[in-house]
């Protein structure tokens, strides 16, 4: 189908069509075209990422490599894909071109036209920063391809000050933590840098157990170095993921950021921070010097996942704006996906990747009815949304139903990743962990029902403004997502294999 | 103790410098000068890298010119790392000042504390 | 700050120093300390100390905005040409052994100097876009805030 | 002292050097006060181009001691840096823009 030339450049071409293409854009200037580029560039990603995961998934050892100006391993930079890369791969391209799909009229109502562009522009350079991240094998790139995806999403956010001038205020909020996080890890990757002597991931991780077993006599000790640099990568990293003391930057960003920017960044952002604790945990520092070693970081990340589950659902309860209450309820969702990873096996890991994925989709679809009402309506105070259902049947049933994914109803995608969790959690032994994850799924039908209480029972206020259905652009990626969401829910044959394959190559199991 | 303190001291420079930006981050209300405190951060970061590359009685990174094959180089890697982390450094210290600029335009002030007030009355 | 004839007189010698002096840095880049990067920055200078002599205004009338715009991205579609022109010939993406198949050693200086020239375009490009930015929507001329040297006035004391 | 821990196994019999760095490196250090206690901006703005001139100069003869000629077009190119950079500051001192 695709000639074998072409089929070996996939991993550059996923990087490189959204960054050319980008600038093209940027280039091109006041035509309208931007959307135009924007959608096909989305579009090739996609196909390419779809074509790269079975590709990954069908070679014998669960890896493709590509090698950037054919420089051998260590000393250049290496696209490396496995599962749980692949996977990731696919859930951020599979959202950015649903999102871009929905952005079209959504963005136009809230950005100025002589800045589409512009805006175009900086969603792209998102994109590759994002695609980037999950593709690369090279711990530094990471750094690169991390900042130019965080500049650009805060130029992202700050574009919503159209609609709210608060848009600026969260905007410079997140930059800077977010730097302060980047920074962080770029100190983490220079002190692994310099006990390793090397940026390649898979290299780095082989001379990291190399170290360890010199060092180890009786009982393996773990140089301080070592621990130092991964504190440094994972209080980094947690700033980027929003994991629980961290969260600070997300709920505004997410509120007052334009529509289609709150699905984007809801559904791949955090979701792309998770998996860099993933590989940095998992892959190259491993999970005997991070979880066993003088710290146990998985308590640490046990209790802030436990606080961000209750807390952020508890948080999210308490919110007037619905798209705030999505935001606190997106905190705890990254709680869940946190647990997952440091639950240490495999039912904990396979619920992570898998949740990583069902959660986008669920979140992604949920952010974009939300962008819908904001679309008819100029704005999503809950008061607003009283006896909406009726005028927005499509958007709101859609919004239902991925509520319900957000509690973890049978049928819908969020039952399988709880299931996992829960099972994972029995499994480590830690039983007030279930618990928690059994309590916030109780607290999210507090929060999803008082929104849908208002949308089907509330009555419409007098003289309020007559609304119709959204135009069919934004319509249909909505409910590709939710559709997917609950698809993925019924039958989750390929999500639970790619993600128990994730999960057993970064467990070192053989499959 | 001063053996301790003279063997590391590339760390108390770094650890000195990060600390000073990042007082300027957490203390300083006016944005700018969080934007500068961010600058003076991540320019400790750098100065690590920098000198995590120097090798013991090795020369500047750069060709040197003749016949001779003995030379000692410093590792040039962490420069070429720096150099692409400065590039970053800038490009957000432009987004932050683009921002901020903003503020200004739709706020009328840059102090954290007045942004605040005009937060809460706006809710 | 054109009728300060020192400054006048100093740019109109430095300048065309300044310039070559990038150009110096551009070419000479594998062999001394260099390259593109600092080779965009030092041409940059040159024109920004124009631009800050003789105005802004007059900076744009002989680099306009379109100029700077298009250099810009053409530094990067250089960059980036050399490497699909790699990937287009069936090697990986910057593989620059794919300019010279017959002796792959001996393409590698090539790729790296037309990578560099890509870098130093954009670099200076975008340098005197930051500088129009900045003066952008500043009045042309007008009158200098403090004109008194011998006796500062508040704002030149140091704030608290 | 830390001349010698930047150039330890370089010649260090060029002693009249090493004393010219360790002069100049007090300069900057006699700078760096006016600078800090400055009363006015432009003893600041001074004391920041003098300091830029004595880097120069240091770097001219850090390349002169460790035998390494490159290290002239640095101090070239950060004279060509602080001359604009000081005339960019008074300017913008003086009449509150660049352009």
């Amino acid at each position: 189908m695709i000639p074998d030339q072409l089929q070996h450049q996939i991993p550059a071409l996923i990087v490189l069509t959204p960054l050319v293409l980008g600038l093209i854009t940027a280039l091109i200037g006041r035509r309208g075209l931007g959307w135009w580029i924007a959608m096909l560039a989305s579009l090739l990603v996609f196909a390419g990422s779809i074509q790269l995961l079975i590709d990954v998934m069908h070679s014998g050892t669960y890896t493709v490599s590509y090698l950037m100006g054919n420089w051998p391993v260590p000393y250049g930079i290496e696209y490396r894909i496995d599962p749980l890369n692949g996977g990731v791969l696919c859930t951020v391209a599979l959202i950015s071109a649903a999102v871009t799909l929905f952005a079209r009229r959504s963005v136009a109502s809230e950005v100025s036209r002589d800045r589409l562009h512009f805006f175009y522009a900086v969603w792209l350079f998102c994109q590759t920063g994002l695609l980037g991240i999950t593709i690369t094998g090279d711990a530094f790139n990471l750094y690169v391809l991390l900042e130019i995806s965080s500049l650009a999403t805060y130029t992202l956010v700050a574009m919503g000050k159209g609609r709210d001038r608060r848009a600026l205020t969260a905007a410079i909020n997140y930059l800077v933590l977010g730097t302060i996080g980047a920074s962080f890890i770029l100190l983490g990757i220079g002190f692994l840098y310099m006990v390793t002597g090397t940026l390649n991931m898979m290299d780095m991780a082989e001379r990291l157990d190399a170290i360890y077993i010199t060092w180890g006599t009786a009982e393996p000790q773990y140089q301080k170095t070592v621990l130092t640099g991964f504190a440094f990568l994972f209080v980094g990293v947690s700033l980027k993921l929003a994991l629980f003391p961290l969260h600070t930057w997300l709920p505004n960003a997410y509120t007052y950021a334009p529509a289609a920017v709150s699905a984007l960044l809801a559904a791949t952002a955090t979701k792309v921070g998770a998996y860099i604790s993933i590989r940095f945990i998992y892959t190259i520092v491993g999970t005997d010097a991070a979880f066993r070693g003088a710290i146990p970081t998985h308590v640490f990340i046990m209790v802030s996942a436990g606080m961000a589950i209750l807390l952020g659902s508890y948080l999210a309860i308490k919110q007037d704006n619905v798209k705030k209450i999505l935001a606190y309820s997106s905190i705890a969702q990254i709680g869940y996906i946190a647990l997952g990873f440091a639950l240490d096996n495999k039912n904990g890991l396979t619920a992570a990747v898998i949740h990583i994925f069902n959660h986008a989709l669920t979140k992604g679809g949920m952010f974009m009815a939300l962008g819908v009402v904001a679309y008819r309506l100029g704005n999503t105070r809950l008061q607003d949304l009283r006896g909406l259902g009726r005028k927005l049947p499509v958007s709101m049933g859609a919004f239902t139903a991925g509520g319900l994914g957000l509690i973890g109803v049978p049928l819908t995608a969020g039952f399988v990743s709880k299931w996992y969790l829960v099972t994972g959690a029995i499994e480590a032994g830690r039983y007030e962990m279930a618990a928690i994850v059994l309590v916030g799924s109780l607290l999210a039908v507090v929060y999803v029902w008082r929104v849908v209480e208002t949308i089907y029972f509330g009555k419409r206020d007098e003289g309020a403004p007559n609304v119709q259905e959204a135009p069919i652009t934004m319509l249909v990626p909505m409910l590709l997502l939710i559709g997917a969401s609950i698809y993925f829910g019924v039958d989750a044959n390929t999500t639970s294999w790619i993600a128990e394959a994730a999960a057993e190559t970064l467990l070192g199991v053989q499959p | 103790m001063l053996d301790f303190l003279h063997d590391h001291y590339n760390y108390w420079v770094t650890i000195i410098i990060m600390m000073i930006g990042f007082y300027a981050v957490v203390a300083k209300s006016n944005l700018v000068k969080k934007a500068i405190g961010l600058g003076i951060f991540q320019t400790g970061i750098f100065l690590f890298y920098i000198s995590i590359g120097k090798v013991d009685g090795g020369t500047a990174p750069v060709k040197v010119m003749g016949e001779q094959t003995d030379v000692v180089y410093s590792n040039p890697l962490p420069h070429a790392l720096i150099l692409t982390a400065i590039v970053v450094s800038v490009s957000t210290l432009a987004v932050a000042l683009a921002i901020i600029v903003n503020i200004r335009e739709k706020f009328g002030s840059i102090d954290e504390h007045d942004l605040n007030h005009l937060e809460a009355e706006q809710e | 700050m054109k009728d300060l004839v020192v400054l006048r007189v100093v740019a109109r010698w430095n300048i065309p120093f300044m310039v070559v002096f990038g150009l110096y840095v551009q070419t000479h880049g594998e062999l001394g300390p260099g390259g593109g990067f600092q080779a965009g920055v030092i041409i940059a200078a040159g024109f920004l100390l124009y631009g800050m002599i003789f105005g802004a205004q007059e900076l744009r009338r002989i680099i306009p905005r379109w100029v700077t715009d298009i250099a810009a991205a053409c530094g990067v579609l250089i960059y980036a040409g050399v490497g699909f022109w790699a990937m287009g010939n069936g090697y990986e993406f910057l593989d620059h052994a794919a300019l010279n198949p017959a002796n792959p050693g001996g393409a590698e200086p090539w790729g790296m100097t037309l990578v560099e020239y890509g870098v130093g375009l954009t670099v200076a490009a975008v340098m005197i876009t930051i500088f129009n930015e900045i003066t952008e929507g500043t009045a042309p001329e007008d009158e200098p805030v403090n004109k008194d040297y011998d006796n500062p006035t508040e704002m030149d004391l140091p704030r608290r | 002292m830390i001349l010698a821990q930047l150039l330890p196994d370089t010649a260090v019999t060029d002693l009249p050097t090493l004393i010219a760095g360790v002069i100049l490196l007090f300069a900057i250090l006699l700078v760096l006060v006016r600078a800090f206690i400055g009363p006015t901006v432009y003893d600041r703005i001074l004391a920041m181009n003098t300091m830029g001139t004595k880097t120069v100069i240091f770097v001219a003869l850090l390349g002169f001691i460790t035998r390494r000629p490159e290290f002239l077009d640095i101090a070239l190119l950060y004279a060509i840096l602080n001359f604009l950079g000081t005339i960019a500051i008074l300017k913008y001192v003086k009449h509150r823009r660049l352009g």
